[in-house]
């Protein structure tokens, strides 16, 4: 073939554009998880504050060059329990996702490879536990297994397995499917090859996707749990539990509500933009279209 | 441009002028010509990405949001130009003064309305039938005109309960049941079999024979549109590279596409080698067309005076050429 | 179709019948006596063993079990460990309250969030479009107590146009009853409409890439006639589904809610029930929520075939 | 095992709850004058006298007082519709109720009781001396209920006539007549026990009207009333499990009072408005912080001790109560006659805690602080866990849902080092240090014997006694008293006959009124 | 040559799938997908495969390369007999025979660069894979060396047809079987591929099994063509010879519905392609 011809087609401006305009989320939402995680990162290093140290004399200031958004009615400092608060919630998230996505991933992808009848019932039992709301699960085991936020995650992941094993199963699906899948098989590769190199792949952005969205629902349910008193145990500063303990001063000193409920706003949001903004991104139905 | 132009002779059909299709400032079809008279079958031809499907929709305005037309369309009893009219305006003469076949009659069909409803709508939409008794009478006629098996029976089939090729009767009826004056088919018959898109065809010819209509087929499958139609143009980067009768543009091509494209689709000409003719290289992605001869970058003949678009060489737009270097008038590019 | 329909019923039957099996299974589980709970820690061991006795819980657990499943399969669940009542009456009150409230959450959300998921999809590149969408994200962000609580310092603290908690009866007073009923249905039904007017702008958006939607303009439809007409019924299919899923994100909702409102809900039920080793009844509580999840499962499944004629075939 | 680790256990409950009593029996000018209007100022009140919604916390589990442990029970029942034969009013003071009068013989073991004439129950039978023998006896007899405990040194029960009875104890008691006006003095009709838990039966100024499970309680005027005419027709008890909504409910007029509040930081928000009253007074609630005392390192004398140093009582206090209640150095509350402030007994020294942990040889152990899951648990928990940790202290906290799993870990396995909980009982000491099986497991022959000897001994000497007893426990550091819980009542303005101390077990709505 | 076995030789072959059932009293009937094909196909010939969707075309291209299993009947690939092998043991076959697909936006992995999508085969079949092995894969099918570390989505749909294309060559099999390898082509490129799989079976001395809807396609690359319809092969020959004359009433109207430019143009309408069809089946 002859050489001046370009081998290679520059990828779509209209595609690359249109993606810009759209991947606002993309941005931001990134903007806003890689806040939370620094503010995570920086707490192990460093806190304005011992978060924990109860201090009676310095009860309930008003923000101020020391304490930043003020104290608590124990006297400890809200910025530094804001800080040390946002390692549970990606412990939080990274337990409930890590529990779901480690079973949900390859339950979805062996439910889509296995005979017809196995993910039919794989996919039965995954209906069932979908009936099983994540609340609900996470009460029945704090009442079994005793109130300490891995037991509550550990509840949230798995009652968040049926999202991935379906989203993951209908992935599998598509992709086995596509013709270079045969192409794999003819090429003499197995089927565990052909889930490790060809599906995990392809599935991986649904996988991004759907891990940050349910991150965002992990930290809602942990706050949720901290608000029924099913949570983080005290004194592991925690959002959800810092809004609880608020509850009661919300007319004396309404930005003890407001500091943990913009926390948990922003890592929500930030989770959600970032699941949107991927999904997009990935999308191949929205790039193929002119 | 689009104000001022003429309005568009009694006999005319549709008159297209200078139309521009463009997603920012990208171009993706260029400054085409076209008019199309009473009871004319013409054929649009060009390979993926050549622009024949965009400039069927700004036909018909429906472009996609974001992109955008220029220029002027007048259609035969239609008193404003299409590009910029409202929807208001646009409903008015869709599905009644120009009607719509697409590509894939598997899509094309609303899957949760029953099929009978779907054509009866099309009149009912546009008033040709006092009332929803008589659509629906005249749906399960149309369905009987084209060769659709228990008419009645199928007016009650969902879309999924018939074949492609019955699917893609239905819409070829929903398209005649106002008897549009013009009938754009857009690859209508790319997704069925041979033998079903024989017969399909054959009942688009007929149905638009049968109403005095005019039509605009648009293929990349050259021995089709010979088969259906008297005129052809040829289409390549968003421009018409080539216009004229369909025997003269087969027989005798003037532009190097034309010529290469003709060539390398006849399977019957091989070299002593038993190598068939190639266009090199490959169509570029919409869009992204050389300036100047679209053509330029895949063309043997090409010289440095091909960076400048070259001027139409011919009586009319309905018959001519764009070309630097085009093939001597004698040369004979087929059989 | 009959066939779908049945299988989709048998299988409903079986996922109850496993899902009663499962709930019975942790119960047994659960640490703490409930006779000694029932009792108050404090009770003589005699009088501990005669309610074990009496409760039946000396028996083999499979004994129990069928006792437990009968009671429920005929509507006679028996009586509460703690209250000593019977459990039949309560629970169908608790179930009215929580239906009442996690109902028209659900379609104050729909009715806001089918209208402006259209909108915000019709208008995805328009500035109404982007606004709407943005609204909608920090919505879901938002826990729902939170907004419940933000509800009740504003219209009920602040303003004194609502109570701020409180349930009663629509048949007692029914003027009361709405003025009870809206700000929890207000705060449930903010986060779900936030979260379905998502689901319904990424629907119709789907839809209106379709090729019928094309033909129908083509025929002559204005583009939000032809949405209308041929779109809608096909973005309901996604929409259902996210409707059945959602269900159980608004049960647990509705707990939550519940408890803020002070309202003698199911949910409200569950947790006294667990506090206090209830097992009986929270048993039935959870098989009460999880029946109503599957069973809306089963309805979606018939929405679908409803919905869409090509599952009718039986094809997958 | 534990059948006698009974009697105030109870407490416990109450304490869980956190809803104690809080009026008194002899509300002074006594029931009657259902005074007059007096404009109702939230929205919650029609006319005025027609009803009255007091707000709670915990709700009864059931309304069977014989089997049913728990606060909530006699708030609601006691005084309001089941009636005992003597009350204590606001000072202590023993008082007359269904018994005119009463006399003790010489040995102190004999009580000949003098009924009130043409009592009824709500059930239209007539209230007489054999009501009170059964009632006696089926508290022995038939109560479940470790609080019944007191009633075993009974001997015999004696109808004179249809208007006097007789008592008779196997021994001199103290407390027995003062236990007679708890919830086991209750008198009931032996012809209405078949439900109990849903139909009680009482000769009380209220019957039970509606029961509206996880909302409300609704008494009903009782028509037929011996006494007084109360002054409010319908009285509601409104349960909130949220105080945050208990607060919201008196703001925005859903209920009249909130008859125990649970979040003192939020008084701020009724101080200073003349809509409404704040009564603040105290109760027997102590919040204590309990040492299992059976077992290391919470056996060992010095880490209590250590203990019991680090923590600084007034600094807790304010951050976790916004400094209402009263700080105690033992588990006697100020209401008892026998108080004695021994709050300088252990004074704040984190030196000497350090020191005293550091000789114990346990410095290093973790312990284990298991809440149960109470605003209150949680918020002292928190400041005792930062507090200890100050000293040395290497302290987890692990919350325990109430009741259920607290009761079980904690309270029965006593599987714990230290833990947080309000004893709401009236005069709990004895149960909660005098058993060796209770979950304290504070095992003491001297304290015991003290305990035995005031029971028996004159008046004079059971003050004494016992504020020795309570010196020797506090001495042992037995356990750590927080503070004594405030009896915090918020009411719209005008509403009368709210009492200041909550001293019983009842919540008596009686002598409520309107201004 | 005669006596040498075929190079796939196929008798009796048979498919039969499963629909789910639409009613509860009856099964549903069984779809036949193959009915008792057989052919041979020598070493080194061009064997063609004509027929509409749903004829089973792909069916029997699948059995053949060994990722489907058969109802009944039998295959040899050069003389083994390959129909109750299990995966694991197919491995020769995946030697001898490979495959390029039809669509080229799905036949090669999104997430593979192009070296490891061409490598695969000897991956698979455990190959060593010599350093310079990808590079000269690439010469032969026109691409330059440089595509090897670029991902498929970078390519226009010949040039992805070219890597599939060398994928197959890879192991170098002696059986290259082609599934519509330039439906989904544009024209202009059509002829390219086409031309670049000829030259390499020449080269290669490859047997071919060229699938295709299109006639004129099958008439340019075959020798002798099989013409499938409903299940069955109802006509087979010299390519010529079937198209020429054809035999069989199904053949005969394939033949005439195909339009050409050479018919167009010698007047030719739509009337005349649909004229010996029947209505379309369902």
């Amino acid at each position: 073939m002859s050489a001046e011809i370009p081998e290679v087609l520059p990828t779509g401006q209209t595609g690359a554009r249109r993606r810009g305009l759209r991947n606002h989320s993309l941005l931001i939402g990134a903007a806003l998880v890689c806040l939370v995680i620094v503010m995570g990162l920086l707490s192990f290093v460093w806190t304005p504050h011992n978060p924990t140290l109860v201090n009676p004399a310095a009860r309930l200031q008003l923000p101020s060059a020391e304490y930043w958004f003020g104290t608590d009615k124990f006297g400890r400092d809200v910025f530094s329990q804001i800080l040390v608060g946002s390692r549970t919630t990606l412990f939080v998230g990274i337990v409930a996702v890590g529990v779901a996505g480690v079973i949900g991933v390859p339950l979805g992808i062996v439910s889509a490879m296995a005979p017809n009848w196995f993910g039919e019932l794989v996919m039965r039992c995954n209906d069932l536990l979908l009936a099983f709301p994540a609340l609900l699960l996470a009460i029945m085991f704090t009442a079994v297994f005793g109130s300490s936020t891995l037991v509550a995650m550990i509840a949230i992941g798995i009652a968040t397995i049926p999202n991935f094993a379906r989203l993951i199963r209908s992935g599998t699906l598509q992709v086995l499917k596509t013709e270079y899948i045969l192409a794999a098989r003819a090429s003499g590769r197995g089927p565990f090859a052909i889930g490790l190199r060809h599906v995990l792949p392809n599935v991986s952005s649904l996988i991004i996707v759907q891990a940050s969205v349910s991150f965002a629902i992990a930290v809602l349910a942990e706050a949720a749990l901290s608000f029924l008193g099913f949570g983080t145990p005290p004194p592991t500063p925690s959002w959800g539990r810092m809004l609880q303990e608020s509850q009661e001063m919300l007319w004396s000193a309404p930005r003890l509500a407001l500091f943990p409920g913009a926390a948990i706003a922003v890592a929500v949001l930030g989770f959600n933009l970032l699941g949107d903004g991927l999904r997009d991104r990935f999308d191949p139905k929205l790039e193929d279209r002119r | 441009m689009t104000t001022h132009a003429a309005p568009p002779l009694a006999q005319d059909v549709l008159t297209v002028t200078g139309l521009g299709v463009s997603v920012g400032d990208r171009s993706l079809v260029d400054n085409l010509d076209l008019t199309i008279r009473p009871g004319e079958r013409v054929g649009l031809i060009g390979e993926s990405g050549s622009g024949k499907s965009l400039t069927a929709l700004a036909l018909m305005g429906l472009l996609p949001e974001g992109l955008a037309a220029t220029g002027s369309v007048r259609v035969a009893d239609v008193h404003h130009d299409i590009v910029g009219a409202d929807e208001n305006q646009l409903s008015r003469v869709r599905g009644n003064d120009i009607a719509m076949v697409f590509q894939e009659p598997m899509t094309a069909l609303n899957p949760t309305m029953r099929v009978g409803a779907q054509v009866a709508e099309a009149m009912l939409i546009h008033g040709t039938r006092p009332t929803r008794r008589a659509a629906m009478s005249a749906a399960v006629d149309l369905l009987e005109q084209v060769g659709l098996p228990d008419p009645p029976g199928t007016a009650r089939s969902y879309p999924h309960q018939l074949s492609g090729g019955q699917r893609q009767r239905v819409v070829v009826a929903l398209a005649l049941a106002n008897d549009p004056a013009l009938l754009i088919c857009d690859e209508p018959t790319t997704a069925l079999d041979v033998t079903v898109q024989a017969l399909v065809l054959d009942l688009i010819v007929r149905g638009v024979i049968d109403r005095g209509a005019a039509m605009l087929f648009i293929t990349h499958d050259l021995a089709v549109v010979a088969t259906v139609c008297e005129r052809v143009l040829v289409m390549y980067g968003g421009r018409i590279v080539e216009a004229g009768p369909v025997q003269q543009v087969f027989t005798r091509p003037r532009h190097r596409y034309t010529q290469g494209l003709l060539a390398a689709s006849d399977l019957s000409v091989v070299d002593d080698r038993g190598r068939l003719a190639t266009v090199p290289g490959t169509v570029p992605a919409a869009g992204q067309f050389p300036a100047g001869c679209v053509f330029r970058n895949r063309c043997g003949h090409a010289t440095d005076v091909c960076a400048s678009t070259p001027a139409w060489t011919g009586q009319d737009a309905s018959d001519g050429f764009a070309c630097h270097h085009p093939a001597p008038a004698s040369e004979v590019g087929h059989g | 179709m009959a066939l779908r329909l049945l299988i989709r019923a048998g299988i409903l039957l079986a996922s109850v019948a496993v899902s009663s099996v499962l709930v019975f299974a942790f119960m047994a589980v659960i640490p703490g006596d409930p006779a000694r709970v029932a009792l108050g820690v404090n009770a003589s061991e005699a009088a501990v063993t005669q309610l074990r006795e009496e409760f039946g819980l000396n028996r083999p657990l499979l004994e129990q079990y069928l006792e437990w499943i009968g009671g429920l399969v005929t509507f006679d669940p028996g009586l509460s460990y703690v209250t000593r009542s019977e459990i039949g009456p309560l629970l169908a009150d608790r179930v009215m309250v929580t239906l009442w409230l996690v109902g028209t959450a659900m379609i104050v959300a729909l009715l806001v969030a089918l209208p402006v998921g259209a909108v915000m999809a019709v208008r995805h590149r328009q500035l109404s479009g982007l606004t709407l969408s943005a609204l909608s994200q920090v919505g879901v962000a938002i826990p729902a107590f939170l907004a419940g609580i933000l509800l009740i310092a504003l219209f009920a603290v602040w303003l004194g146009w609502l109570p701020a908690n409180g349930w009663t009866a629509p048949v007692v007073d029914p003027v009361m009853f709405v003025k009870q009923l809206i700000l929890p249905a207000t705060s449930l039904a903010l986060v779900q409409s936030a979260v379905l007017t998502r689901y319904v702008r990424s629907a119709i958006l789907e839809v209106l890439r379709e090729d019928y939607l094309r033909t129908a303009r083509a025929k002559g439809l204005k583009p939000m006639q032809a949405l209308v007409r041929h779109g809608l019924r096909n973005a309901a299919v996604p929409v259902v589904t996210v409707l059945g899923l959602q269900l159980s994100t608004l049960l647990v909702g509705a707990v939550v809610i519940e408890r803020v409102f002070v309202i003698p809900g199911l949910g409200s039920l569950l947790l006294d029930s667990v506090s206090q080793r209830d097992l009986i009844m929270v048993q039935d509580v959870v098989m009460v929520l999880v029946v109503a999840v599957l069973a809306m499962n089963f309805l979606v499944d018939v929405l679908y075939l409803i919905i869409d004629p090509r599952l009718r075939a039986g094809a997958r | 095992m534990k059948s006698r680790l009974t009697s105030r256990t109870l407490a416990l409950l109450a304490a869980a709850s956190l809803v104690t009593a809080s009026c008194s029996a002899g509300a002074p000018g006594e029931g009657g004058t259902g005074t007059d209007q007096g404009g109702s100022t939230a929205g919650g009140g029609s006319a005025d006298t027609e009803e009255l919604s007091i707000g709670f916390g915990a709700e009864p589990e059931n309304l069977d007082l014989t089997t049913t442990a728990g606060a909530a029970l006699p708030q609601v029942l006691l005084y309001n519709i089941y009636e005992t034969l003597v009350k204590v009013d606001q000072d202590g003071t023993i008082v007359p109720a269904l018994a005119k009068s009463w006399t003790v013989s010489e040995d102190r073991r004999t009580y000949t009781f003098v009924l009130q004439e043409g009592v009824t129950f709500s059930n239209g039978d007539e209230f007489t001396a054999e009501d009170v023998k059964y009632s006696i006896e089926s508290v022995r007899d038939d109560w479940t209920i470790s609080l019944k405990e007191p009633m075993d040194i009974v001997e015999s029960v004696e109808v004179v006539s249809p208007t006097e009875v007789t008592v008779t104890l196997s021994e001199p008691s103290n407390s027995w007549l003062y236990r007679m006006t708890t919830r086991i003095g209750a008198m009931f009709s032996p012809d209405a026990t078949e439900d109990l838990a849903t139909e009680p039966v009482g000769t009380g100024p209220y019957e039970l009207q509606k029961w509206t499970r996880g909302d409300s309680i609704s008494l009903s005027r009782n028509a037929e009333y011996w006494g007084d005419e109360p002054a409010f027709e319908t009285v509601n008890f409104k349960y909130f499990k949220d105080p945050t909504a208990l607060n919201n409910a008196l703001l925005t007029g859903t209920i009249n009072v909130i008859g125990l509040l649970e979040s003192p930081e939020t008084l701020g928000q009724f101080e200073g408005n003349d809509k409404y009253q704040v009564i603040e007074g105290t109760t027997n609630g102590e919040v204590q912080l309990s040492f299992n005392n059976g077992s290391e390192p919470m056996q060992n004398e010095q880490v209590r001790q250590a203990v019991r140093h680090a923590i600084d009582h007034q600094a807790l206090l304010d951050t976790c109560w916004a400094g209402r209640g009263t700080l105690i150095g033992s588990m006697v509350p100020p209401t008892d006659p026998w108080y004695e402030d021994l709050t300088g007994l252990y004074p704040y020294d984190v030196d000497k805690a350090s020191a005293l942990l550091e000789e114990s040889g346990h410095a290093d152990h973790t312990f284990r602080l298991r809440l149960p899951t109470r605003s209150y648990a949680t918020s002292c928990g928190t400041v005792v866990q930062s507090q200890l940790e100050q000293a040395g202290f290497n302290v987890t906290i692990d919350q325990l849902e109430f009741p259920a799993a607290w009761l079980n870990t904690v309270f029965t396995n006593a599987d714990y080092d230290m833990t947080i909980i309000a004893h709401t009982e009236p005069r709990d000491m004895t149960k909660v240090f005098g058993d060796p099986g209770y979950y304290t497991r504070y095992d003491s022959e001297e304290f015991r014997d003290l305990l035995q000897r005031a029971d028996s001994g004159t008046e004079q000497e059971e003050v004494e006694l016992l504020k020795e007893a309570a010196r020797l426990l506090s001495t042992d550091a037995a356990a750590d008293w927080l503070f004594v819980l405030p009896n915090l009542i918020v009411a719209e303005a005008g509403i009368t006959g709210l009492p200041q101390n909550a001293v019983s077990e009842s919540f008596d709505v009686t002598g409520l009124g309107r201004s | 040559m005669a006596e040498q076995s075929p190079a796939i030789r196929v008798r009796d072959l048979t498919r039969d799938y499963h629909r789910p059932r639409r009613s509860l009293l009856r099964a549903s009937p069984p779809v036949h997908a193959l009915r008792g094909v057989s052919f041979d196909v020598a070493p080194g010939e061009r064997f063609g495969i004509v027929g509409e969707s749903g004829c089973g075309k792909s069916t029997l291209l699948r059995l053949v390369s060994g990722l489907d299993r058969a109802t009944s009947g039998s295959i040899e690939i050069e003389g083994r007999e390959i129909t109750h092998l299990s995966t694991r043991r197919l491995g020769f076959l995946r030697e001898r025979l490979q495959l390029i697909f039809q669509d080229p936006m799905s036949s090669l992995d999104p997430r593979m660069r192009v070296a490891d999508i061409i490598a695969e085969p000897m991956v698979g079949l455990r190959h060593p894979i010599s350093p310079g092995r990808v590079e000269e894969l690439l010469q032969a099918v026109g691409l330059s060396p440089e595509a090897a570390t670029r991902f498929p989505h970078q390519f226009s749909g010949g040039q992805r047809q070219r890597i599939s294309i060398a994928r197959a060559l890879s192991v170098k099999p002696q059986i290259l079987v082609a599934d519509e390898p330039v439906s989904a082509l544009d024209v202009s490129v059509r002829a390219q591929v086409l031309n670049l799989i000829a030259d390499l079976v020449d080269e290669l001395a490859l047997t071919l099994v060229f699938v295709s809807h299109d006639l004129s396609v099958v008439r340019h690359v075959c020798d002798r063509v099989a013409v499938m319809n409903e299940g069955q092969i109802v006509e087979m020959g010299p390519v010529d010879e079937v198209y020429e004359n054809p035999q069989h009433p199904y053949t005969r109207e394939l033949i005439a519905a195909v339009p050409t430019l050479d018919k167009a143009l010698a007047g030719s309408g739509a009337a005349d392609l649909a004229a010996p069809t029947g209505a379309d089946q369902p």
